[in-house]
């Protein structure tokens, strides 16, 4: 009774540190460039203005345009369930593995596609073939790295590996730090961010995320930046999960949970800071230059597994 | 006496219709002495295979269920032929292709050679054998060369030529047989019963085998011309695509299998000398390669009936491999091969007549959406072709699938398989051809609609045989086969 | 003996048919083969005494030696050929490849164990060589008529094997040989007329327009 | 209850070959009353949704207890006899047949007066009936005869089906190029069979299994058999008739060739390596394996580079037999290596199969209503659809979702087979580069599978939203009822398949039970009413499904409680302040664009940009023209050349036939002396 509460509390937490993830980005990147930025709560106060707002929704635009905001929300929601953030444990671990969390992404994804395209503006096609283009590379990427991660454990079940994994202390393999390089490659591709993406900018040239939810306003714009700050902790809680998963509480009392909730937010700051130095660091990419990101991903995952493999 | 009257008939009836006055007269003439020439030959084979072999006028004639099984052929494609022949002769006058002189020739050639093909089938004695295979050739050159143009002269002259030196060759081999024959029992037995099928058709007779081989070979080209293995084939396109389309129908429904029937014979008693390991490659290599050497004709063939013709050539290497692969189940493979080609390529002689005669021409690039010009040859024209190149629910798929297994059975995967090829081949060759003229869209000319009742109704059955048996094959018949396998396998002691 | 030395002479004079230009003097050269036959029959049947070679001597010198030969004859003066022969070949070298022909096929048959057929086998090298002639004479001929004429001189060549090997065929098949022999010869003749009809020629030059 | 049961079984003897009766009836009545074909239509609809109820219920009732024996015929000769029985294995098949055989003759009871007074519907019917007849007398054949004699009905009957419209364009060459290529496999098959016969001296499978044949054959047979049924199942390079036919066929038989005809395919090869064949060594699963994932990679990115619809549908069931093959290709390695993992990836190969059936035939369904509707294929004309035909939006949104593989439908479940099988493969491969090979696949299966979703956001934004790119689109109007009635209830059982996985998974586990050498896949997989267990993860998708359902209801509360009620206004979509017309919006081309550019080194697009200058003056053009697409690779170098240079010899070759009478007479002496030669010094 009481682990389920714990791992409903997980689910909550995700949802509700989301947008100050987000806001601490955009602190600290501002703090690198010597601007002084908005405020961390930022993120909070526009969610709210949107929610409060009247939405103004295209005439082109059928059904599937209204839908697609609940949807995402959901199917991010679905995959929150799944990942451990600060438990080994998560609230539907038997529901699914890593397989399905991505297909959750995946499901999301294609409907922000279709709205995108639903609108009949440009921008927001060429936003989702953007969106397509660049995902369906990195999945191949991602798939294989899963498996590099998977493979010690020796399942997908993530609770499992995360558990494994814990047992296992620190690695010194060669193939596990691949393995970590190749997931943030793809946790940066995923997440929107620069140097593929940027999330900032609206300019039809640069944007790929941004494209198809440009038509949106209101509620739905806010269930959609909501839930894409939710996917962004949760893959950065997944790297965590994979790469790191020290100090997740084993079992469901007080204190090892507030541990695990206290590492939980230094494992945030600690990817937040490294993301926000890279951002400033880098230019974005054409977006024909992105494959060949993706790719050295996919062939560093494949010298882990090989290495895997010989050791 | 039933072989007498069988030869008779169609002779007497031959004459009548010489003289008689009158198309209509003609007709009727024909078409009862075809019906009754039918029915006494379809009695006969009932008989034998009721009572197996029979003989007539002392030793003369002898029918056995080798013979019988051609002779149904003859039966039942003679008599759907004579049946085309009225609407397409009437045609043909209407056209002012042929004049009544012409058509009587027509007629009175069209039953003497029946009647000479009748012979083949039920004649004892293997030189006459040889005798009224001479005389299919000169009987049908007659009816080759009917049409007043340079190319039926042409072909028929080919035809005779190539023919009567095929033939002439096999001469010497049935010399040469009956001379070691003679050399070896003629004390012993009446010479003039030497030569005859009931005689040599026994196992326990050995002649002089080297003398035995020499006349084989004699006999497996001479005859192997008239029955078209590649390369001796060249005179069969030219008279086939020449011929009046029954006669068509006839020459490579029939008479090529009569040919065939003698060429299996002479093996057989060949085969009690010599073995049958020094026949059976002879029958493989030539089948094999009328197969091979049918397909590049076929492929950039342009005239109509000349493809029909090649896949004749074609489905004969098929049948000779048959042979060559040999036991039980090979030579039954062979029986039923012949009699459903038999049916489909006569059903598609006479549906490619009424193609030529709707369209004026043979060039098939001439002939376009024929499904819908003729709404009942078209599709059964379609139907023929899937058949001949042994599609299912079609018979000689069946037939072909026995000759496949009986081939692997029979220790000869590879020649089956190079004939597998082959014919599927073919099969891409003549479907491709096949549906350019089939499908599409008609031009204006020519308008929709068959010719006649008496240029489609025959094609049904033929039509009917070549599906009813592609499902099911009544045990009558394939008791016959059984019986024809087994005189053959009887003969060939291995 | 005798027939041996008759088979030499026919080979001889089938070769002489390959060596002569005119048509006529090969139609001639024919009918006197032919006549040769019918004699060595009938000197056989003095042999043998038997009364179907009598018959069959007979029927050789009617059919073959004066029927035959006079309907190609007729043919050929209905027809009024204008120029001789035209063969594909010049004579030398036809002559000398069908001498060629005949040793080949010497060679070959002498292989062949004949013993056990007897001693008047040795007719039958000259029989197929007399095949091979008649084949090559239909080969390198031009005027269809020659064809028919090559397709008597191998019907005779095989009816002195025939002969030489056991009096004969049996006597109906034989019958029925001289029959065939005969109506296609009338056959021959009629094709020939009606090409000279319509190409007004009878070389076989026009009869190439079935191709393919 | 004890009465009952004797009544199914009963019915379990008779209803397969009840269900054959039943369409052979109804093709005559087709033929029959083809003079008015109210009544003859009416008839053989009645009789093929029986039947297809009847097989559908004969697969569920052949799915347990043992061999059924049909029928049996004798034939004329030893080996001619017609053998018609049910196996577990086969019964599987005979039920996705059912299923999709009913659907499509629901459909065409609207789809059909397409073509009233154009042509011959009581033919077309008649042909569909022979259709469904041939494929399950292909998995009722329990020898070789009926086997190709069912094989190859089928390949006839199709290739009418095909011809159907003859008139058209392009179809006459279709019906051709596939008819020849399933023949050419066919004659594989028949010697694969033969070979087989040789050693187990037996026409039936039921004897053939026990034969023990030496490796080379066991290896022959096996490449006969990838050829054959490569064939049929389109693996590249043996594709080319595949895109061809299938679109050319009126849609219901599309749907039908590409959701059942091609698991005929999938059916004989399992056939092969499963019963026929003693397990093998590990390079057949290798090579099949490469084969599957080439395919499937050559599949989709054809159909990102189309712009028909149904040939781009065409496309992608290339890619999912493709996928399919990927599956026993890790099936067969792992039975090569006597691991029970083989039961896993055979499960994903079953329940993929099955899954494909179902979406296919819908989408097959769906592109056929919108061709119908808008008289177009051509996704760049189409549209905006969404608003005339609504329900037929919505059951095409399900199909897509299923081919994208999205929770919570069945394109899901199979995914996930597949994709823990081949991570067992990863895990514990039996050698380390058989691992590494697993690793590739998943890379592969995962480009795959992320190209699919981007193909089914292509293939229903295009068709359906956005604005209506021409006239005939903007005059769409919805499906008729029975059209609707049958993609609904197609659209319904993907989900169902997806949501309770027992529908098929479970059917699996039965079947795999019994298939030789799984008695242990129950311990490899466990499927419960709601969830499907490996032994290395479990999913329950009903969990999955629920979970998102409250994940949308937890998104409109939490919206609700934050945001209160707020309005919804309607406006225009922003467009840099010019009105959006409907050439303005993205095309199908335009939205795959990306695709083309990344992979040209693979595809070679071929674009042309034709500008229509101004004559008065340099600087501007009235129009452009941009045409981009990619060129048939394979056809061009390997199988044109092929067929030019078999034509090219034909023509030389018949030279030697010149009409020269002599030179007859001189091939006959020629072969004369030639044998007398060989017969001589031989």
């Amino acid at each position: 009774m009481r682990d389920i509460l714990f791992e409903l509390l997980q689910l909550v937490v995700i949802v509700l540190v989301a947008p100050l993830v987000t806001g601490f980005i955009k602190k600290t990147k501002a703090l690198l460039q010597g601007r002084r930025g908005p405020r961390v709560l930022q993120p909070y106060y526009d969610l709210y203005k949107y929610m409060r707002k009247d939405a103004v929704v295209s005439k082109a635009s059928s059904w599937i345009f209204t839908a697609t905001p609940y949807v995402v929300f959901g199917a991010t929601l679905a995959a929150a369930a799944l990942v451990p953030v600060f438990m080994r444990d998560s609230l539907f671990s038997f529901t699914g593995d890593l397989v399905l969390l991505v297909y959750l992404f995946a499901l999301a994804r294609f409907f922000i596609a279709m709205a995108g395209v639903d609108t009949g503006s440009s921008f927001g096609a060429q936003g989702a073939s953007r969106e397509m283009f660049v995902s369906s590379l990195a999945e191949p990427a991602l798939f294989v790295t899963l498996l590099a991660a998977a493979l010690p454990a020796g399942t997908t079940h993530l609770s499992s590996i995360v558990a494994h994994a814990a047992e296992r202390g620190w690695p010194t393999s060669p193939a596990f730090y691949m393995m970590v390089v190749a997931f943030a490659i793809l946790v940066i591709a995923e997440t929107g961010r620069i140097p593929v993406d940027n999330p900032d900018t609206h300019l039809e040239l640069t944007m790929i995320h941004e494209g198809p939810i440009l038509e949106y306003s209101g509620k739905s714009l806010a269930l959609l930046q909501w839930s894409a700050s939710i996917k962004q902790v949760l893959l950065f809680a997944l790297l965590a999960d994979l790469c790191f998963p020290w100090g997740l509480a084993a079992s469901a009392d007080g204190p090892a949970v507030l541990a695990g909730l206290a590492v939980f937010a230094v494992k945030m700051a600690a990817i937040g800071v490294i993301v926000s130095c890279v951002e400033m660091s880098t230019a974005k990419m054409r977006l024909f230059k992105v494959p060949r990101l993706l790719g050295a991903a996919l062939v560093l995952s494949l010298f882990a597994l090989t290495a895997e493999y010989l050791m | 006496m039933l072989p007498l009257w069988t030869l008779l008939v169609p002779v007497a009836t031959g004459a009548i219709c010489y003289a008689a006055k009158g198309t209509r007269l003609i007709e009727r003439v024909h078409l009862l002495g075809s019906t009754v020439t039918s029915a006494l030959a379809l009695g006969l084979v009932w008989r034998v295979s009721g009572e197996g072999t029979l003989t007539a006028l002392g030793q003369f004639f002898l029918v056995d269920a080798l013979g019988a099984v051609v002779l149904a052929i003859i039966a039942l494609v003679g008599w759907t032929a004579s049946l085309f022949s009225v609407g397409y002769i009437r045609h043909e006058l209407q056209e002012g292709t042929l004049d009544d002189r012409q058509v009587k020739q027509y007629y009175f050639w069209y039953h003497l050679f029946l009647a000479t093909m009748l012979a083949v089938c039920m004649v004892n004695n293997m030189g006459l054998l040889w005798v009224a295979i001479e005389a299919t050739t000169i009987v049908s050159a007659f009816l080759v060369a009917l049409y007043r143009k340079g190319e039926a002269l042409e072909a028929a002259w080919k035809y005779l030529i190539l023919c009567g030196t095929g033939i002439a060759i096999a001469l010497l081999g049935v010399i040469l047989l009956y001379a070691s024959a003679v050399r070896t029992l003629g004390d012993a037995h009446d010479v003039h019963g030497l030569l005859n099928w009931s005689f040599l058709n026994n196992p326990d007779i050995r002649l002089q085998p080297g003398v035995v081989g020499l006349a084989f070979v004699f006999l497996l080209v001479g005859l192997g011309t008239k029955v078209g293995f590649a390369p001796m084939h060249f005179w069969l396109p030219d008279a086939h695509s020449q011929a009046p389309t029954p006669v068509s129908a006839l020459l490579s429904g029939v008479l090529l299998n009569c040919a065939m029937l003698v060429l299996i014979r002479f093996a057989v008693v060949a085969g009690h000398t010599i073995g049958l390991d020094e026949i059976r490659p002879l029958f493989i290599g030539a089948g094999l390669l009328s197969i091979l050497f049918a397909f590049p004709f076929i492929l950039v063939q342009q005239d109509l009936k000349r493809m029909l013709a090649f896949s004749t050539v074609e489905h004969m290497g098929i049948i000779a491999v048959a042979v060559g692969i040999g036991g039980a189940a090979g030579y039954a493979a062979a029986l039923l091969q012949m009699f459903n080609h038999a049916m489909a390529k006569s059903l598609l002689f006479m549906a490619a007549g009424n193609l030529t005669q709707k369209y004026g021409t043979k060039q098939m690039a001439r002939v376009t959406g024929a499904l819908r010009v003729l709404p009942f040859t078209g599709p059964v024209t379609l139907i023929g072709v899937l058949a001949i190149s042994g599609l299912p629910p079609f018979s000689l798929f069946t037939s072909e699938f026995s000759v496949a297994a009986a081939g692997f059975a029979g220790g000869r995967p590879w020649a089956v398989a190079v004939m597998l090829a082959g014919i599927a081949l073919i099969f891409g060759a003549m479907l491709f051809h096949a549906s350019r003229m089939m499908f599409g869209a008609p031009r204006e000319k020519p308008a929709a609609g068959e010719l006649g009742r008496w240029s489609t109704w025959p094609l049904l059955l033929p039509l009917a045989f070549v599906v009813v048996f592609g499902l099911y094959v009544p045990p009558a018949v394939s008791g016959l086969i059984r019986q024809a396998a087994a005189i053959m396998t009887g003969g060939w002691a291995s | 003996m005798m027939l041996t030395a008759t088979s030499v002479i026919l080979v001889i004079s089938a070769l002489l048919l390959v060596w002569v230009k005119s048509i006529m003097s090969s139609i001639k050269i024919l009918a006197l083969q032919s006549l040769f036959l019918g004699i060595a029959c009938l000197a056989l049947g003095a042999q043998t005494g038997s009364a179907e070679v009598y018959v069959m001597a007979v029927l050789t010198i009617l059919v073959k030696a004066i029927l035959i030969p006079y309907i190609l004859a007729a043919t050929m003066r209905k027809i009024n050929i204008r120029r001789e022969a035209e063969k594909y070949i010049g004579r030398g070298v036809s002559l000398l490849l069908a001498s060629g022909l005949v040793v080949f096929n010497y060679v070959v048959t002498e292989r062949l164990d004949f013993m056990l057929l007897g001693s008047e086998i040795q007719t039958l090298p000259h029989a197929v060589s007399m095949l091979l002639i008649g084949l090559f004479v239909m080969i390198t001929h031009k005027k269809a008529i020659m064809q028919g004429i090559g397709l008597i001189v191998i019907e005779n060549g095989l009816f002195l094997l025939a002969l030489s090997t056991a009096l004969g065929m049996p006597f109906i098949v034989e019958i029925g040989i001289f029959l065939d022999v005969l109506v296609s010869v009338i056959l021959i003749s009629i094709l020939s007329y009606r090409m000279d009809q319509t190409f007004r020629s009878i070389s076989t030059d026009w009869l190439r327009k079935l191709k393919g | 209850m004890d009465e009952s049961w004797r009544i199914w079984e009963h019915l379990r003897l008779w209803l397969p070959g009840g269900a054959l009766a039943l369409l052979a009836l109804g093709a005559c009545a087709a033929f029959l009353f083809s003079g008015h074909s109210a009544v003859g239509r009416r008839l053989a609809h009645g009789c093929s949704a029986l039947a297809g109820a009847a097989l559908a219920a004969s697969g569920i009732g052949g799915l347990s207890g043992g061999t059924l024996t049909v029928a049996h015929i004798r034939g004329a000769l030893p080996f001619t006899d017609i053998l018609l029985r049910v196996t577990e294995f086969s019964a599987f098949f005979l039920l996705v047949i059912g299923i999709v055989g009913l659907a499509a003759t629901i459909y065409a009871a609207g789809y059909v007066k397409e073509y009233e007074g154009r042509k011959s519907v009581p033919l077309l019917q008649a042909g569909m009936l022979l259709f469904i007849a041939a494929m399950a007398g292909v998995v009722m054949a329990g020898n070789v005869f009926t086997f190709l004699l069912a094989w190859e009905v089928m390949s006839v009957v199709s290739y009418f089906l095909v011809m159907y419209e003859h008139e058209r364009p392009g179809t006459k060459r279709a019906g051709f190029v596939y008819a020849v290529m399933t023949h050419i496999g066919t004659v594989f098959l028949t010697i694969a069979f033969f070979i087989l016969r040789h050693y187990s001296g037996s026409f039936e499978f039921a004897r053939m299994e026990q034969a023990s044949l030496p490796a080379s054959a066991q290896s022959l047979v096996f490449v006969l058999a990838l050829i054959g049924f490569g064939t049929k199942a389109g693996l590249v390079p043996l594709h080319i008739w595949l895109p061809r036919a299938h679109p050319a066929a009126p849609s219901h038989i599309s749907a039908l060739m590409s959701g059942v005809m091609l698991k005929t395919a999938v059916y004989g090869f399992l056939l092969f390596t499963l019963h026929l064949l003693q397990p093998g060594p590990v390079w057949w699963g290798v090579a099949v394996l490469a084969l599957g994932a080439n395919t499937a990679l050559f599949g989709v990115l054809h159909a990102l580079g189309e712009v028909d619809k149904k040939r781009m549908l065409a496309y992608s069931s290339i890619e999912n037999m493709g996928i399919l093959f990927m599956g026993i290709g890790a099936a067969l390695i792992f039975l090569a290596a006597g691991q029970k993992a083989a039961a896993f990836a055979l499960a994903a190969v079953l329940v993929h199969a099955a899954n494909h059936a179902l979406f296919k035939s819908l989408l097959f369904m769906g592109a056929g209503a919108v061709l119908k509707a808008a008289h177009t294929a051509n996704m760049n004309r189409l549209g905006g659809l969404i608003r005339r035909m609504p329900w037929t939006a919505l059951f095409m949104l399900a199909g897509a979702l299923a081919m994208a593989a999205m929770p919570p439908l069945n394109g899901f479940v199979g995914e996930w087979l597949l994709f823990q099988s081949l991570f067992a493969l990863g895990f514990d491969g039996p050698a380390t580069l058989l691992r590494l090979a697993g690793a590739l696949a998943v890379a592969a299966l995962a480009l795959v599978g992320a190209l699919a979703a981007f193909l089914s956001v292509r293939l229903f934004a295009m068709t359906f939203l956005a604005l209506p790119r021409s006239e005939e689109a903007r005059e769409a109007r919805e499906a008729s009822l029975s059209m609707r009635i049958a993609m609904g209830l197609l659209a319904a059982s993907c989900v169902a398949a997806g949501v309770l996985p027992l529908v098929f998974a479970g059917a699996v586990q039965n079947t795999l039970e019994r298939i030789a050498g799984f008695s242990g896949a129950s311990s490899m997989l466990e499927v419960s009413p709601l969830a499907i267990a490996g032994a290395d993860s479990e999913i329950a998708p009903a969990a999955a499904g629920l979970l998102l359902l409250c994940g949308l209801a937890a998104a409109w509360a939490l919206a609700r409680a934050i945001g209160g009620k707020t309005r919804t206004v309607r406006g225009e979509t922003w467009n840099c302040g010019e009105p959006l017309e409907p050439r303005m919006t993205y095309t199908a081309s335009g939205f795959s664009k990306p695709i083309r550019v990344a992979f040209q080194r693979l595809l070679l697009p071929s674009r042309v940009l034709y500008v229509d200058r101004d004559p008065r003056t340099p600087y501007f053009a009235r129009g452009f023209t941009y045409t981009g697409q990619l060129p048939a690779l394979v056809e061009n170098l390997l199988y044109k050349p092929a067929m030019n240079l078999l034509v090219a010899g034909a023509r030389l070759f018949r030279g030697i036939r010149n009409g020269v009478v002599q030179s007859y007479l001189l091939y006959l002496l020629a072969t004369l002396v030639l044998i007398l030669v060989w017969r001589i010094w031989r």
